[in-house]
């Protein structure tokens, strides 16, 4: 049994050495500096780490815009898929309506498609209406990406409000939008704040619609992609740092949401 | 306070039909118990008549005034939801001033509205919780507080006692009937439980199929059945039907004579359980004992008779192996006839 | 959590919204848009180091060349100016007149005729109008890098400076033999220039010309030399975008590559490292001219600051700076210090010993293939990865490719650039 | 419910079906166009000039490999993080977070931390070389390595996509009653057989949802690839890109663009058919 146990919990430790020693790596690669990329053999602990390495890439001209774009691309993509998934996750936890079915598969099909590959067609189109190259354009082909999980996840989370609460407020007095917004919505904030974080590392994350729709107003991905591409190896792994950062933190914020997030989404 | 009318009442989803043309009149102050099995649309009726579901025709009025089209805030009632639907996001004594803050009262006047109706539910100790820290039964109080609060014309209550255990739910029973006397309020209430309608209601409806079958008294509804359905869905254990062939007045199960003052041919008779008399009597019609359960206050005895099962009751004491033949005899002021086709009672002869 | 987390999404949705709003329109500055100069460190000393001193406030960006031209186009067809002026190289510029992209800058040229700008340059940069479309900015090369290490084991008889390919060859097996390792280096990696060793060194070193000696008997014979020389060459070339980092960390010992990617490594060790013109072959010792320059777009949101910004990069001081800063060098008649930066100075006698070689065979960036720039510069990588890598026949790879090469020159009808002689009509690939 | 229009679930659903229209059908329809268009005429040209292409099949053949090798890899290790998490009851929530966090990373940013870790003079070469394995700095992501590099997309990949199968499986997890588990113990079956025989079935939806997810984003597979091997491992995606943003050919990206859709639908047909989930055999 305690051989068992030994088994068992160095199995769990090596797991998260496995998920957490890369990052670590990363970092000590960001903060190595220009040097320490070539140093052999190379040493484990942050001994040449240094803060300068990352605030000389800190103040890269670009680097700031590429994440302000970033931030604004993500924000907007969370913005989008909350307030057109949220109502059409209402309608389909609540109502039963012809076309329903359709639908659902509608949205279920964008998942089976790498969707940002639909980027392609519409750099043509967004350099005719504009949005090529701004993070307005980034976030609505984000916002494909977003939408499904955003629809989903919210029908979900209002399945899980029973309908007797909203009914009681009827009852009780309320109109129908004032029913939403004074017993639905804030019930369903902590999990549609929940879904507005994932929506917002999506966007955070991609790369590939980034980089196809953009050329001077870079998201951070697509910046790293394109740009640092041609840049010292150091540089590279701080703008990893940079990108890597954020999510630990985003994942934290929404730990305790993400197996309900997910665990819906499958039937 | 109102009373409530339902005027050819009926609720198809799409080609099922849950409410046939249900008329229903309950007057002011009247404690009614819609009473049925689930899925006979008691429930349904209850939500048109909140508002919660749109009839496809027929029309609601409460206090005299049409409310069918109107959606549920405008209707002046207030509802007791089964799982209590008490915001899990509010305190107890929001959840209970909820109704009061909607229709605009001013705040000392909702919390002295609050205060007097968690002090008839005796909730005033758990004002500033929340319902996540409060038990079944409390949360069940907070919802009545809640309903009573707004001093509603009519109240309805979605099965409100049905989530809470045996004997939690008996001591609800017993103070619902004590607080809603005093109040006064028009009540509908829906139950599937008989006992919890007979021990609560001043007049019982039952539904069966979408359609009410029978209103009454709690008494009348026990004594005198109009249906087969009504006989065995009221009383525990139910009602006794025993096939027999009436004939002249009479009627015969095995050797047994009984008066059948109702017309001739095949029919039911309609007896409880605590109307038939147990005996060894060679005349008496027999009674084949498979099972016998000890209730504490009498001996509860399961046989077959006639081809049906027939219940009957034993005094505690008394030594009723299974298998053992016994004789039985209705009290024939006592049995109530019914058509074995209908299942509609038979008038009886003078 | 519940509380953090209602609080943490209208913050969210007001930060949106904020930074939508903070990210409007600029002050009115002049917007300078180069393909040159592009990697980040490079990108800030320019606006840190160079155009600090500039008139007036220029706001420096920078874009690959192909999407710089698709957003010129963009921007004129959509009529939302930002861009002033455009730095980049010859054959970067040309494709903006497809669309007529750039003004006459006749007048300004006459005022700067000062400067001493070569006449052949001012010539080119009319680029087949009658007066000119940009002016002459900067001038720079490839060149070639060895660790001093290396040296010793040159193949005997060989000079450092008058190499050929046969002796960079035997010097790759020399130090393969003598040290185990592969010490040749070539940018070969997404987004090297290893492209530009083909086109400018390689073929016409071998053939005397590109395009049109592209399938020839010479090329097949350059294509069996080089594959042999490989063998000798790090494999992470293929991953190597920049010489300057391999060179730094030993990985390499003799490497080539444009001036501006290797310059970082002499800046930090000078002492460790010679530069000397790339191998010559049959036909002579080819190079390629990087000569870029800055031209005002037609209808520039900013004329005046446009002018004012390329007096001052083609001032002697301004260009003396830029050679400092990144190894590209003046066009304009200017002494550098004798005082420059060990590293950099090592990087001028590279640039100077390539253009001055005895046999050297100058060729120019591709001309006038616009978006097609890239298939053809995929033509060369494909011919070089089909033939060393995947070791395909050499002759049917440099038939099919020929294939690829002439729908491309017919697609765009670009007439031949040096070394290849001059056609009428699409560059012919014989 | 009166007072309520029968168009309001109409009304919200509808901003999402113009939204999708005008962002998924739209551009869906506009990849198979322009992969059909050349020079402003409809041909199969982009196809055979695809086909033709050097980096064509190795980019194929690279693709569905990853996906073959990479996805049941990443099943495999999920379930078993899952199947460990479950039996945790100290220091859960620390465990489930740190097991999670791939699921915030970029494969980018994935692709940079890897290429730290197994670069000439990386950190795997330095843990070599303490060991004695190794004299000095390796390649093993070159061209001559196609295996090793191979390896090391398959290894980052693992890194970084596994956390969202494991999420799925252990949101699965949780949906299955304890009941049946124990009931199958009372009945005397071993752990395994437990799993084997009651976990897994009732896990089935889980597992299709996962693959299929897990197999239409390995098929899209991108910057890790580039990260650590950039050309010596062609991707279809990321010759998309290529052909896209270097090549400025976008017919033929369009066509690389309809492969990946084909093959992505395909996929998920056929995971719809081998892991047939039955309603009524659930709970």
């Amino acid at each position: 049994m305690t051989a068992r146990r030994v088994l068992y919990v160095s199995g769990v430790l090596v797991l998260c050495a496995w998920v957490l020693v890369p990052i670590y790596l990363i970092a000590l690669g960001g903060l190595g500096g220009r040097l320490g990329v070539f140093r052999w053999p190379k040493e484990f602990l942050p001994t040449g780490a240094s803060v300068d390495a990352m605030l000389t890439f800190l103040q890269i001209e670009g680097v700031w815009n590429a994440a302000k774009n970033s931030v604004i691309a993500a924000g907007l993509t969370m913005v989008f898929s909350v307030v057109l998934g949220a109502p059409a996750g209402y309608a389909l936890a609540r109502f039963a309506f012809r076309g329903q079915d359709a639908y659902r598969l509608l949205v279920l099909l964008t998942r089976a498609f790498p969707l940002a590959i639909l980027a392609l067609p519409l750099t043509v189109t967004f350099i005719r209406v504009g949005l090529y190259d701004t993070p307005l354009g980034v976030a609505l082909v984000h916002t494909a990406l977003a939408l499904p999980f955003a629809v989903l996840v919210s029908a979900s989370l209002f399945m899980g409000i029973p309908r007797e609460y909203e009914e009681a407020a009827w009852v009780f007095g309320c109109s129908g939008p004032g029913a939403f917004l004074r017993i639905v919505l804030p019930l369903a904030l902590p999990g549609l704040a929940a879904t507005c974080i994932f929506a917002f590392v999506i966007s955070w994350n991609e790369v590939f619609a980034a980089s196809l729709l953009t050329v001077r107003e870079r998201t951070l991905t697509a910046y790293l992609l394109a740009v640092l591409a041609e840049s010292p190896p150091h540089f590279r792994y701080a703008g990893g740092l940079l990108l890597v950062v954020p999510s630990v933190v985003f994942i934290f914020a929404v730990r305790k949401y993400l197996f309900s997030l997910w665990g819906i989404t499958n039937r | 306070m109102a009373d409530i009318q339902i005027d050819r009442i009926v609720k198809a989803f799409g080609t099922v039909v849950a409410l046939e043309e249900v008329r229903l009149d309950v007057p002011d102050g009247e404690f009614l118990a819609l009473l049925g099995p689930s899925g006979c649309g008691k429930t349904t009726l209850l939500r048109i008549i909140a508002g919660l579901e749109t009839q496809t025709s027929g029309r609601v009025r409460i206090g005299g005034r049409d409310v069918s089209d109107l959606p549920p805030r405008r209707r002046a009632l207030a509802m007791v939801f089964q799982n209590y639907a008490v915001f899990p996001h509010m305190t107890v004594a929001e959840n209970i001033g909820f109704g009061l803050r909607m229709r605009g009262d001013d705040a000392a006047t909702v919390r002295a509205a609050v205060g007097r109706a968690a002090e008839l539910l005796k909730m005033t100790p758990y004002l500033d919780r929340y319902p996540s820290k409060l038990s079944g039964g409390q949360r069940q109080r907070v919802a009545v507080a809640r309903a009573l609060a707004v001093e509603p014309a009519v109240l309805l209550m979605d099965e409100p006692l049905s989530n809470l255990d045996a004997l939690l739910r008996l001591e609800m029973r017993a103070e619902l009937k004590a607080v809603l006397r005093e109040a006064g309020t028009t009540t509908l209430y829906v139950t599937h439980d008989q006992t919890e309608a007979m021990g609560l209601a001043d007049r019982i409806a039952v539904m069966e199929k979408g359609r009410i079958v029978q209103i009454d008294r709690p008494a009348a509804l026990y004594r005198h059945p109009r249906t087969r359905f009504v006989g065995g869905f009221v009383g525990t254990p139910p009602m006794n039907f025993i096939p027999v062939v009436a004939a002249g007045g009479r009627a015969m199960i095995g050797p047994l004579a009984v008066q059948a003052p109702v017309r001739d041919g095949p029919v039911l008779m309609g007896v409880r359980a605590e109307d038939l008399d147990l005996t060894d009597d060679d005349g008496a019609a027999p009674l084949m004992v498979r099972v016998t359960e000890p209730m504490g206050s009498h001996l509860l005895v399961t046989g077959e008779a006639a081809g049906v099962t027939v219940r009957a009751m034993a005094p505690a004491d008394a030594d009723l192996p299974a298998g053992r033949p016994v004789g039985f005899r209705p009290r024939p002021e006592r049995v109530v006839w019914m058509d074995p086709e209908s299942g509609q009672a038979l008038e009886m002869r003078a | 959590m519940r509380t953090n987390l209602r609080r943490l999404l209208p913050a969210a949705l007001l930060g949106g919204a904020a930074m939508l709003a903070g990210g409007g329109a600029i002050a009115q500055d002049t917007v300078f848009l180069s393909t040159q100069l592009r990697p980040v460190e490079e990108a800030t000393k320019m606006r840190q180091i160079i155009l600090r001193d500039a008139p007036g406030r220029v706001t420096y960006v920078v874009d690959e060349p192909a999407p710089m031209t698709t957003r010129m186009q963009a921007e004129l067809q959509g009529g939302s100016r930002t861009v002033s002026v455009v730095g980049a190289a010859h054959g970067e510029l040309l494709p903006l007149m497809d669309f007529d992209g750039l003004e006459p800058v006749g007048d300004l040229a006459a005022r700067l005729a000062d400067r001493g700008i070569p006449a052949p340059l001012m010539e080119s940069a009319k680029l087949g109008k009658d007066a000119p479309r940009y002016i002459p900015w900067m001038q720079a090369t490839y060149i070639m890098v060895a660790d001093k290490r290396a040296l010793a084991h040159l193949p005997a008889g060989a000079d450092v400076n008058a190499l050929t390919y046969a002796q960079l060859a035997q010097w790759g097996r020399n130090l393969q033999e003598r040290t185990g390792r592969r010490l040749i280096g070539f940018p070969g990696g997404p987004t090297g220039l290893m492209n530009r060793f083909f086109q400018g060194f390689l073929y016409p070193s071998y053939t005397g010309g590109l395009v049109t000696t592209f399938r020839s008997a010479e090329a097949e014979a350059m294509w069996a030399d080089f594959k042999a020389l490989w063998a000798t060459v790090n494999p992470s070339s293929t991953s190597y975008n920049f010489m300057q980092e391999p060179l730094m960390g030993e990985e390499v010992w003799v490497a080539f590559d444009h001036v501006a990617r290797v310059i970082e490594a002499l800046r930090t060790a000078p002492d460790r490292f010679v530069t000397f013109p790339a191998p010559a072959g049959p036909k002579g010792r080819g190079y390629m001219a990087v000569v870029a320059g800055l031209g005002i777009v037609k209808g520039a949101p900013n004329r005046a600051g446009a002018e004012a910004l390329i007096e001052y990069m083609t001032r002697p001081a301004t260009q003396v700076r830029v050679a400092a800063e990144f190894g590209f060098f003046p066009v304009v008649k200017a002494q550098l210090p004798a005082d420059l930066a060990p590293g950099v100075k090592l990087a001028a006698e590279g640039v100077d010993k390539t253009q001055t070689a005895r046999d050297a065979l100058v060729s120019l960036l591709p001309i006038g293939l616009g978006a097609r720039g890239g298939e053809f510069n995929k033509v060369f990588i494909d011919t070089f990865t089909r033939i060393v890598i995947r070791n395909e026949p050499i002759r049917a790879v440099l038939d099919a490719e020929a294939q690829n090469l002439r729908a491309i020159m017919t697609a765009t009808n670009a007439p031949c650039w040096a070394p290849d002689p001059a056609s009428t009509g699409a560059c012919p690939v014989n | 419910m009166p007072a309520r229009s029968p168009y309001l679930p109409y009304l919200l659903i509808a901003p999402s079906i113009l939204f999708l229209a005008v962002f998924f059908l739209w551009p869906f329809a506009q990849t198979v166009v322009m992969a059909f268009t050349v020079d402003g005429q409809t041909s199969t040209g982009n196809f055979a000039r695809m086909a033709a292409d050097l980096n064509f099949w190795p980019a194929m053949g690279n693709t569905f490999a990853l996906v073959i090798v990479v996805v049941p890899l990443q099943v495999a290790l999920a379930l078993t993080m899952a199947v460990m998490i479950q039996k945790m009851t100290t220091g859960r929530d620390i465990v489930l977070w740190i097991w999670t966090i791939p699921l915030g990373i970029s494969d980018l940013a994935a692709g940079l931390a890897w290429l730290a870790i197994l670069s000439n003079n990386g950190y795997f070469n330095t843990v070599l070389f303490h060991l004695g394995i190794i004299s000095g700095p390796t390649g093993w992501l070159s061209y001559e390595t196609p295996l090793t590099l191979f390896f090391a997309v398959v290894v980052a990949e693992v890194w970084r996509a596994t956390a969202l199968v494991f999420v799925i499986l252990v949101a699965g997890l949780q949906l299955i009653p304890k009941e049946y588990a124990e009931a199958a113990e009372v009945f005397g079956a071993s752990p395994w057989q437990r799993f084997r025989h009651v976990t897994l079935p009732l896990l089935k939806p889980s597992l299709q949802s996962a693959l299929i997810l897990r197999t239409v984003l390995a098929f899209e597979v991108f910057a890790v690839a580039y990260a650590l091997g950039g050309r010596n491992i062609p991707i279809l995606v990321g010759e998309a890109y290529t052909w896209m943003n270097a090549n400025q050919n976008t017919g033929v990206a369009a066509a690389y663009a309809g492969v990946v859709l084909l093959v992505s639908l395909a996929s998920t047909i056929v995971w719809l058919r081998v892991i047939r989930v039955r309603r009524e055999h659930l709970p």
